[in-house]
């Protein structure tokens, strides 16, 4: 029975120190009371002859003291962990996006190239890795404890999640919300490989099409190419480029042009409307699947690649 | 008694007109966005219905304690809920 | 501490109306019209949640929202505005005749209140018959509002139904506690010294009145662009 | 007591009425804490013996109960019953309904025909409870999270929710009689800070009883409409926003669990000076730490949703705010232990149960530091720390109040004394045990086990089968009070009117006390815990 947790990840170091000194603290506050309350209870019990001596007379300056010293160790702690926090929360630009989608109960890995993989997922070592999530049903959570990494998989939007791997092996992947009657099958493995043996691994499941060019052939079926590719009658915003950059909005606000944004403009295109376009675009909600919309978003990053170069 | 229901009555004429001017302001052309301050002359209202005909400043001292009470925690229920949606689109991950 | 009870031994006669725990009427009444408050409190964030949860569904989807509201009954609404403002007058001028004893008008006041009450929720019945009639009903498989503000005017309409049904819940209690302060002033429960029934029912009667000053603008104005 | 015919002001509470219509009927707040607390044993057995086979379930890594959807409808009826129907309500109603008009030298609560309704829609709401969950159960979680709960679970959710909501007005009843009643019905002289902190401390809860259950009525209620008519509010394909859902649960689920604590941190403030014969340390500070702690509980809801996608700013500033209500759960372990200095400490039952109290709580409540850090969030979120963590609190900490109180205040319930040997053994096995049960669970989290799960993977145990071991023994030891105390109602000795040596009011009328609690309205000329010189009282 081993009583630590292998860390996996370089990114999850720093949560490591952390709890490190969560437990360094604890164990001080600990000896603290347990140590006072069995020093006192033993000293002063009512049978023991021992001198009370005179009462402490002020408390006032003790309360104000430790008020005082929890407030400055409590604030550090919020400070150490919100520093971790608000990193893990941003992922670099140059991530490995993959895409996750989970229903219940099975997890549904694309990597960007078109490989798929259910309940598990390969990633590389040193390499950056942003997942891209979303669900088809219920809440679900994305759960990597040797990376020290979680986030809820909500239906309906995307969350991100990020993570740089460094050490080989297989680790567990776990649903860690609540999702119905099968919640504790919903568990895969995660499967980091040396960059070159994940290429290799890539090529060998390559499936045919990537995912991008999937989404190609979906931008033409589902009709978006007849208004957005020019040359149809409705004048309709150009995506070339699009992803990552900033729109200006009809309201006079700017969004940057993240997969939220894409995903939400694909469902509820009147919500954020581009300046200076007609909302005339149909809303694709319930048209589409996760599945293909997720291919819909990697084309049109894409071509954002294609422009910038 | 006769200047109790002189009072009431002066409240019911100001409850009305500011109802009538609320109804007379949602005809004017106010943006879409800014159309919530049609809730404004609510409040007026409210504070009225609730210094009148509940007669809040001579209440007990501790119901007017309990009314405060009941806003402060509307208000911080209101409040901090909608951090969360106000904020959510500004840290949107960046590509 | 005003509120401190004078010292007093249980042989002590206590007046008809106060309950043994009470040093005198005064300190009942004065605890009876507080726990009042206390509970308006209470309801304050009852529908309080339920406002939170429309202003936040309401960020989402704002023009939805619009297209929702726009299709109320502006002129239902604006009218009940008018009878409920007018009951809770009504009823204040109840208590203060029984506040110089008399209970007459009191049991005027009281069946006039009633009355308005019962009259808004005819209206609002009636309101409820037209919504459901023009397939405003938000769980329907006919809804009135298609296209891309479907999902933003059922949501609107859900908030509509709840928020009226729990008020107009609260305005059925309303008019029972109403009717029962009638029955007791007919039956001389109520004088000049004390009345406190009546004053208790008359704040949760001017709270429901407050709710519907909120629910208005929010269901019937603010869409309306 | 002689045969002499008694004055009718003179007649204990017990006496006054024996059949089934005046125990049914009673207004007398001692009467209803006495239903109650049958109420809330029953509960309590009944969410117990879900936790035991949830337990006997993880012994085994495949899951020793073969289906999953049993498990989780196992789990769910173990949270719901135990925070709805056990820990909310129970020291409040039981000890709280009891010893409240008496600490105060009040005569009844404020509104005892509302005391005898809500324990009526206590009744009714567990009734409607028990019927969903017997007749198919639900498997949501007590959290109820949407869409999960709204448009994907099987059983019963409606009912279930319709006897929470209910028993919810129960509880906002109450807290609105014991406001009432403590601004207004104290005896002469007793002064704020002349009230025992018991006082003070339901005081705090009773503020998050009347603010805070009303909007988990609301969020009901727009769940039930929304799984009955299938409309969105909450469900994202209809449009709404399942985050909305947990924003205002936890607008009312994250106070509760101060509801539960807070009479608890009550119980031992009381306790611990009486049986170290010294005034509480630092009692105006310690008063003031449970009101911050009833008003900065409603601030903090969002440390449950740190992973759950809510915007960056939110999780911060939640964090922020979480670690702020720490502070005074802090200041009060430390008056605690200030007051055990230069006492003379006793070990009578309550003391046990109290001292084992002050441990659990510190450790349940330090490992809230780890779960309110962001980035140590992220990590133990979901998994066995949260549920080793929560448990420290609620049953390390509230239960084993519940039972300090219990010991405590059981001779003035019932006039009878428990048999004491028994009593301090039970303490300590339920320390032990407890221990046994929830301290591997830390581990297990920190190792990733997640929340909720029929299976897990093999590595996992060992520490498994040692918390099912240790809830064996913590099974035992709640099981050892329902004897004795059972027994000693029957057989125990005639307890004294104050067998600690109290000098709180309750300890002024006889035990039982006379159904209007006093002959004569005391008057309080000094505070609650000034202790004569030791040597003084002898008991």
């Amino acid at each position: 029975m081993r009583l630590t947790l292998p860390l996996a990840a370089s990114t999850g170091a720093a949560t490591d120190y952390l709890l490190l000194g969560l437990v360094a603290v604890s164990l001080a506050v600990l000896a603290l009371v347990f140590g006072l309350m069995f020093f006192y209870v033993v000293r002063y019990r009512h049978n023991s002859p021992i001198d009370r001596g005179a009462m402490a007379e002020k408390s006032f300056r003790f309360e104000i003291s430790w008020t005082i010293g929890t407030l400055v160790i409590f604030f550090g702690l919020f400070i150490w962990g919100s520093i971790i926090y608000v990193r893990l929360y941003q992922p670099p630009g140059d991530a490995l996006k993959i895409y996750v989608v989970a229903k219940q109960w099975m997890w549904k890995v694309e990597h960007a190239g078109g490989q798929r993989e259910i309940n598990a997922l390969h990633v590389p070592t040193n390499t950056s890795v942003e997942l891209i999530m979303t669900s088809e049903d219920v809440i679900h959570d994305f759960f990597v404890p040797a990376f020290r990494v979680k986030r809820d998989v909500l239906p309906g939007q995307y969350e991100t999640m990020w993570f740089r791997a460094d050490r080989v092996g297989t680790y567990h992947l776990f649903c860690s919300q609540f999702c119905g009657t099968a919640h504790s099958n919903m568990i895969g493995q995660v499967v980091v490989m040396p960059p070159k043996d994940y290429a290799d691994w890539l090529t060998t499941n390559g499936a045919g099409d990537t995912l991008a060019d999937q989404g190609k052939g979906l931008f033409v079926r589902y009709g978006c190419a007849g208004c957005h590719l020019g040359g149809g009658t409705v004048r309709a915003p150009s995506l070339a480029g699009l992803y990552g950059s900033p729109v200006p909005l009809s309201d006079g606000s700017t969004v940057i042009a993240d997969d939220r944004y894409i995903r939400d403009s694909i469902m509820y295109p009147k919500q954020q409307v581009v300046a200076s376009f007609e909302p005339v675009m149909p809303s694709f909600a319930n048209v589409i699947g996760e599945d293909d919309l997720v291919r819909l978003v990697a084309y049109i990053h894409s071509l954002a690649a294609e422009t910038h170069g | 008694m006769r200047r109790r229901h002189r009072f009431n009555l002066l409240i019911w004429l100001a409850l009305l007109i500011v109802a009538v001017l609320e109804f007379g302001f949602s005809f004017a052309p106010i943006p879409a966005g800014a159309r919530p301050i049609l809730m404004l002359p609510a409040v007026l209202m409210v504070a009225l219905v609730a210094l009148g005909y509940m007669r809040l400043l001579t209440a007990p001292e501790i119901a007017r304690g309990f009314a405060i009470a009941g806003i402060f925690w509307l208000t911080i229920l209101l409040g901090l809920a909608m951090t969360d949606p106000l904020t959510r689109s500004v840290y949107a991950v960046i590509g | 501490m005003n509120s401190l009870s004078p010292a007093r031994s249980m042989s002590e006669e206590v007046a008809p109306h106060t309950h043994f725990q009470y040093a005198d009427a005064g300190h009942q009444a004065n605890t009876a019209v507080a726990g009042m408050w206390l509970f308006l409190a209470s309801e304050v964030l009852f529908f309080g949640g339920l406002i939170a949860a429309w202003m936040f569904c309401r960020h989402w989807q704002p023009a939805g929202f619009d297209a929702g509201a726009r299709e109320t009954v502006l002129w239902i609404g604006s009218l009940n505005l008018v009878l409920l403002i007018t009951s809770s007058f009504v009823y204040s001028s109840g208590l203060a005749f029984i506040k110089a004893g008399n209970a007459g008008r009191l049991i005027q006041c009281c069946v006039l209140t009633m009355i308005i009450g019962t009259l808004f929720l005819l209206l609002k019945f009636y309101e409820w018959h037209i919504d459901i009639s023009e397939g405003l009903f938000p769980s329907s498989g006919f809804f009135k509002i298609t296209g891309a503000d479907a999902g933003g005017a059922r949501m609107f309409w859900s908030f509509y139904f709840v928020a009226t049904a729990l008020h107009a819940l609260h305005m059925i209690v309303g008019v029972g506690l109403v009717g029962w302060i009638a029955i007791q002033a007919r039956r001389g429960a109520y004088v000049a010294g004390w009345f406190t029934p009546v004053e208790v029912v008359g704040l949760y009667w001017s709270f429901v009145d407050i709710v519907w000053i909120v629910l208005y603008p929010a269901i019937y104005l603010v869409g309306r662009g | 007591m002689s045969q002499i015919v008694l004055p009718q002001s003179q007649i204990s509470y017990l006496s006054d009425g024996v059949s089934l219509r005046s125990w049914l009927l009673t207004t007398d707040h001692k009467r209803i804490g006495i239903l109650y607390m049958i109420s809330i044993t029953f509960f309590f057995f009944l969410g117990g013996s879900a936790a035991a086979l949830i337990r006997y379930n993880l012994i085994l890594p495949e899951g020793a109960i073969q289906s999953a959807e049993t498990y989780n409808r196992l789990f769910t009826m173990h949270g719901i019953i135990m925070v709805w129907f056990f820990l909310v309500p129970a020291v409040p109603v039981t000890i709280g309904n009891f010893v409240v008009p008496l600490m105060l030298g009040a005569r009844d609560l404020a509104f005892p025909k509302l005391n005898l309704f809500s324990w009526y829609l206590f009744m009714a709401g567990g009734f409607c409870a028990l019927y969903a969950l017997f007749s198919g159960g639900v498997d949501t979680g007590w959290t109820f999270y949407t869409p999960l709960s709204s448009n994907y679970a099987q059983g019963h959710v409606v009912a279930v929710v319709a006897g929470i909501f209910i028993s919810g007005f129960s509880t906002i009843a109450t807290g609105l009689n014991f406001i009432i009643t403590i601004h207004r019905l104290r005896a002469p002289g007793l002064t704020w800070y002349r009230l025992p902190v018991f006082i003070w401390s339901l005081y705090s809860t009773s503020i998050i009883f009347v603010l805070a259950t009303p909007v988990l009525a609301i969020t009901l209620l727009l769940l039930v409409f929304e799984t009955l008519f299938h409309v969105g509010v909450f469900d994202p394909r209809l449009g709404g926003d399942p985050l909305l859902f947990q924003h205002m649960f936890w607008f009312y689920s994250h106070p509760a669990v101060y509801i539960m604590i807070l009479p608890g941190l009550g119980i031992v403030s009381e306790i611990i000076p009486v049986f170290a014969r010294k005034e509480l340390f630092g009692y105006k500070f310690v008063v003031w730490a449970s009101v911050s702690i009833a008003v900065i509980a409603f601030f903090v809801w969002g440390h449950h949703m740190f992973v759950s996608g809510q915007s960056l700013f939110a999780s911060v500033a939640f964090s922020l705010l979480s670690y702020l209500v720490a502070v005074p759960s802090a200041i009060k372990v430390f008056n605690w232990l200030g007051t055990l200095h230069k006492g003379h400490i006793r070990f009578d039952a309550p003391m046990i149960y109290a001292l084992g109290f002050i441990g659990l709580f510190t450790m349940g409540g330090i490992t809230g530091l780890y779960l309110a850090a962001l980035a140590a969030d992220i990590h133990l979120h979901d998994t066995y720390f949260v549920i080793a963590h929560f448990h420290y609190i609620m049953v390390g900490g509230m239960v084993s109040a519940y039972f300090a109180g219990l010991h405590y205040w059981w001779p003035k319930m019932t006039g009878k004394m428990y048999p004491e040997m028994i009593a301090r053994a039970a303490a300590l096995l339920m320390f032990l045990g407890f221990n046994l049960t929830f301290f591997p669970q830390y581990i297990l989290g920190y190792l990733g086990m997640p929340r909720r799960y029929h299976a897990y993977p093999p590595e996992f145990q060992v520490l498994n089968v040692l918390s099912s071991a240790g809830a064996t023994i913590l099974a035992a030891a709640y099981l050892l009070p329902l004897f004795y105390l059972t027994f000693s109602i029957f057989r125990g000795e005639r307890a004294p009117a104050n067998p600690w040596g109290s000098l709180g009011l309750e300890w002024q009328t006889p035990s039982p006390p006379f159904t209007k609690n006093f002959t004569v309205t005391p008057l309080v000329t000094k505070g609650p815990y000034e202790f004569p010189e030791p040597g003084a009282i002898d008991v």
